[in-house]
């Protein structure tokens, strides 16, 4: 049902994630000119694009006593595993690399930024950056677990941890509507690894944008590029786990994934502007304390229905 | 094994073994932490190439958790974490090297002198499952094991690294609400 | 001879790590080097398993309890540095000798 | 060249701004403020993520090296800006970006910002969980995104927790004038004030505040929001434009669970403690933590948003209070807000800190009009 690894899906699938995570970009730009009293003009919504030629052009900084390499590597390794995480989702009937463990290796690839955004912070020997590098590792450590049983309630449902197998099994019934619950978690992490919006915690206007205020040029770019290339990869693979793939009538499979995929994308985007930051030092009690017990029982109600027949 | 995993091995090992002499010739606390980040990056990377992926992924999602929040702790306890005044921490290096080296020549010798085995049983066609139809049928007591040594560190760490008890917070009849914390938590208990 | 050309891969990870518990004078520092140990043994019977005898799961089930191992020796050791770091703002090993029985 | 020519004419297309405001120069950054969301650009908040530096308000001589600073820390294409009036501002915006179109071509050399140098950290001290841990020295202010223009406070920081937190010295300021007060000090002055333009004042001044409230609890839409109101009060849009405008902002922020979720607890004043601070106006009458505050604030814009039609009724300055409390020129009510914050700061982390000096916004420049009357007197 699903062709894995023809050669010319390597170029198509990071092209098509930075492809989401513009129109995710101009989306949120729309809606903060509407906020604004702004006209909304289809120029006008692609004006952060204009990040692109600035990095180009700005000359580098350097600050006293940083950690150039490793604040580089940081920097690049957000946008990097973003992409690396898109080898396992498929769209329509094609994925890069249908690997057998796909669901764990997104959740590695997404953990990756963990390290990336605590360099990141870390690199730039300011004040203001590692308490954003801090941040997100308290902020991790609040998403992370529900959204790891959020992960293995779908893969329990479907019996395997290849993403294309748990697409394959929703048969019309999708998890998100038996497993409401998990697929909420899951669109919480997703705005949790991107940190914007109401996880925008790491890179607080309070701190003076944390891990982003000493980056400029192309280090900025990548940082900023990564948030959304990361919204768009967990939206995308929000499709196969709870949403059944490509799977739908009338339209080919590259179609509906296309719909849902843009659907889910929407609604994280409208999200990002309803909420408050929500702060670790209060967030992480709320997770232990409620999501994570109720995300253990949300993996019961697929085990026992996979034990019943 | 193809020629495309016996490079991938070469390539894996050979920066495993650079990642772990680093991890005591770096000075830089942050360096350190990220260097056996990568060592024990590419220690997953060889057991996945060595066919268990399952294995090999979770070892780098484990270990990309573990070592930053080592490089939290190490910072928050050492001096001097981002190796600005090199300062030496070490004791006894000859010792250590001369054990060290002995035990890697033992275990060299015995790797090329001991008459292993041929291979017996075949490769299952998907090692995660073996992995788990073990882990759950004949290894039940192994799982059982882990799992109370887990909860017992959990409970055991917690109890040593905090110095607030439940009384300090809730008052000694245990019925402040909300609790007297620093900082209020978000279910305001 | 891939086989043995890992498994000396394992001895040099688990002797860089003995030399580093051995030679540190932190506790943080020590941990690091228990953890390489343990990746050394993790390669070893990752190799075991898959050169050996793949057919049995015993290989896999080591991998299992040695990288929870690594997980419950970090988080004990870093709950030992706290409670003695709060007791005693020390973070050598050295300057712990009263622990000595 | 043709490729970087136009690379940095099509970045300087939106530039994004540095917005540094000077002591008493509230009235440059309303307009600067409000000209940047109307032509939709960025407004930053470090100088590494700005293209323009845009200094808004009087010269102040004590301060002059902090624009200089944030000035050296920008990377290049860069150009400097400075708005002494809130007319000028949109025609210095306008001349910043064709100039940050032409000017200044690379390669450059990389930029060695010298504001930073190491953080000065001294000894190890007691934590807040009894661990000795190493604690930094740092400044918050006088010039911070969504921050009182002016205001410093000296913190000694362990982690993002505050240990202990004192005001710095105020500035020496030149010609002082609070534009929030400035209806509460033409009637003591004896000027005939209606009582509609001082609530309309005053009914803008919680709007600012709950905007620069809203920006640092992390929610930048409702911020908008919120000084898009102000921004129509100050150029007189009538009561029933945006009244109803104003019942639905209160809806959303002030019944928000989430945000009375994230912000309770923090920056606890009693009224009591207060009044014996010498604390009047919204904070006291609130009588609580943050949430209480915001509250307040909206409560009061509603109530100010009905009198903005009472053009007969002349402002009694004492009776009704200015934007921040009771107005006392011999001691402003903001002197008082800001002399809370060291006490209410200590033991906080540092987004609450932000939260409480938000939820308090104390006004600078009113303090100065004390020392000004002192130095004259």
């Amino acid at each position: 049902m699903v062709d894995a690894g023809k050669w010319w899906t390597l170029p198509v699938a990071p092209a098509l994630l930075l492809g989401f995570a513009v129109l995710a970009v101009a989306g949120k730009t729309a809606l903060d000119d509407r906020g604004a009293g702004r006209s909304v003009t289809p120029v006008g919504v692609l004006r952060p694009l204009l990040a692109v030629p600035r990095a180009l052009v700005a000359q580098p900084r350097r600050l006293p006593a940083s950690d150039r390499l490793l604040w580089r590597l940081g920097v690049v390794t957000v946008p990097v595993a973003a992409v690396l995480s898109t080898l396992v989702i498929p769209f329509g009937n094609h994925v890069v690399a249908d690997l057998s463990v796909g669901v764990v290796w997104f959740n590695a690839m997404e953990v990756l930024t963990w390290a990336g955004l605590w360099l990141a912070g870390w690199g730039p020997n300011a004040a203001f950056s590692l308490v954003g590098g801090y941040r997100f590792l308290a902020q991790g450590l609040a998403y992370e677990l529900p959204l790891m049983f959020a992960l293995i309630s779908a893969a329990t449902g479907a019996q395997s941890l290849r993403v294309t197998d748990i697409a394959g099994a929703q048969h019309g019934l999708w998890y998100a509507v038996w497993m409401p619950f998990a697929f909420a978690v899951h669109l919480t992490g997703v705005l949790a690894f991107s940190f914007l919006g109401p996880f925008a915690y790491p890179a607080g206007r309070d701190i003076a944008d944390g891990v982003l205020g000493e980056t400029s040029g192309v280090d900025r770019l990548l940082l900023r590029a990564g948030r959304w290339l990361w919204l768009a990869a967990g939206a995308a693979m929000a499709v196969p786990l709870f949403l059944g793939g490509g799977a739908g009538p009338g339209l080919p499979a590259w179609a509906w994934s296309l719909v849902k995929t843009v659907l889910v994308l929407g609604l994280l985007v409208w999200v990002l502007r309803r909420l408050p930051a929500l702060r670790a030092d209060r967030y992480v009690e709320l997770a232990w304390v409620v999501l994570l017990p109720a995300a253990i029982v949300q993996v019961l109600v697929p085990a026992l229905v996979d034990l019943g027949p | 094994m193809g020629v495309t995993n016996t490079v991938l091995l070469w390539v894996l090992g050979v920066l495993a073994l650079t990642g772990g002499v680093l991890v005591f010739t770096l000075n830089s606390m942050a360096r350190v932490a990220f260097s056996l980040l990568g060592c024990l990056v590419c220690v997953g990377g060889v057991v996945t190439v060595l066919g268990l992926p399952y294995l090999g992924v979770v070892i780098v999602l484990m270990m990309v958790m573990e070592m930053v929040i080592m490089a939290v702790f190490m910072i928050a306890y050492m001096m001097n974490p981002a190796g600005l005044m090199p300062m030496s921490m070490v004791h006894n290096t000859r010792g250590a090297l001369v054990i060290s080296g002995a035990v890697l020549a033992a275990l060299v010798a015995g790797i090329f002198l001991v008459p292993w085995p041929g291979r017996t049983g075949a490769r299952p066609k998907d090692s995660t499952f073996q992995l788990g139809m073990s882990l759950m049928a004949d290894q039940m007591l192994t799982m059982v094991t882990l799992g109370f040594v887990l909860l017992a560190t959990m409970v055991g760490a917690t109890v040593l690294a905090t110095r607030r008890g439940r009384y300090d917070r809730f008052g000694d009849e245990l019925d402040r609400r909300p609790a007297e914390d620093p900082a209020g938590g978000g279910v305001g208990r | 001879m891939t086989f043995e050309l890992l498994l000396v891969l394992a001895a040099g990870l688990f002797s860089t790590g003995l030399y580093g518990a051995l030679s540190q004078q932190s506790i943080v520092m020590i941990m690091m080097g228990i953890e390489l140990m343990t990746g050394g043994v993790v390669v070893a019977a990752a190799v075991f398993w898959s050169f050996l005898s793949p057919g049995a799961s015993g290989g896999q089930v080591l991998v299992v309890a040695a990288v929870l191992a690594m997980a419950v020796e970090m988080a004990m050791g870093f709950a030992v540095t706290t409670a003695i770091y709060r007791a005693r703002r020390v973070d050598m090993a050295d300057m712990a000798e009263d622990l000595k029985g | 060249m043709g490729l970087t020519d136009f690379l940095v004419r099509a970045a300087a297309r939106r530039p994004s701004v540095l917005l540094v405001t000077m002591p008493g120069g509230t009235p440059v950054r309303l307009a600067a403020e409000r000209e940047l969301r109307c032509r939709g650009w960025a407004e930053a908040s470090t100088p590494a993520g700005a293209d323009l530096l845009l200094v808004a308000g009087p010269d102040c001589p004590a301060l002059r090296s902090g624009p200089d600073r944030l000035w050296d820390d920008m990377s290049r294409p860069r150009v400097r800006l400075r708005a002494e009036t809130a007319e000028a501002v949109a025609p210095v915006l306008d001349e910043g970006r064709a100039r940050l179109g032409e000017t200044e071509r690379g390669p450059y050399g990389a930029v060695d910002p010298r504001g930073h140098g190491g953080p000065p950290m001294a000894g190890p001290g007691e934590d807040r969980d009894g661990l000795t841990l190493d604690r930094l020295h740092l400044s918050l202010g006088p010039f911070l995104a969504d921050w009182p223009a002016g205001l410093v406070v000296r913190v000694v920081l362990q982690g993002d927790v505050i240990r202990r937190a004192r005001l710095g010295e105020p500035y020496e300021t030149g010609p002082a004038d609070p534009f929030w007060s400035r209806p509460w000090i033409r009637a003591s002055a004896g000027e005939p004030v209606p009582v509609a333009e001082a609530a309309r004042r005053r009914a803008a001044a919680h709007l600012d505040s709950l905007g620069r409230l809203s920006a640092v609890a992390g929610w930048p839409a409702e911020a908008v929001a919120a000084r898009r109101l102000r921004d129509d009060l100050l150029e007189g849009a009538p009561a029933d434009a945006v009244l109803p405008r104003t019942m639905r902002l209160a809806r959303r922020v002030g019944r928000s669970r989430s945000l009375y979720r994230l912000t309770w607890g923090i920056g606890p004043l009693t009224a009591a403690d207060a009044h014996a601070a010498g604390v009047s106006g919204p904070a006291a009458r609130a009588g609580g933590d943050v949430p209480a505050r915001y509250r307040q604030w909206l409560s009061d814009t509603l109530d100010d948003m009905r009198r903005l039609d009472d053009t007969t009724t002349l402002l009694d300055p004492v009776a009704e209070e200015s934007p921040r409390g009771r107005w006392d020129t011999q001691r402003p009510p903001s002197a008082a807000l800001a002399g809370l914050l060291p006490r209410l700061l200590e033991g906080t982390e540092l987004a609450a800190a932000r939260l409480v000096v938000a939820s308090l916004d104390p006004d600078p420049d009113e303090p100065a009009v004390r020392r000004q009357e002192v130095a004259r007197g």
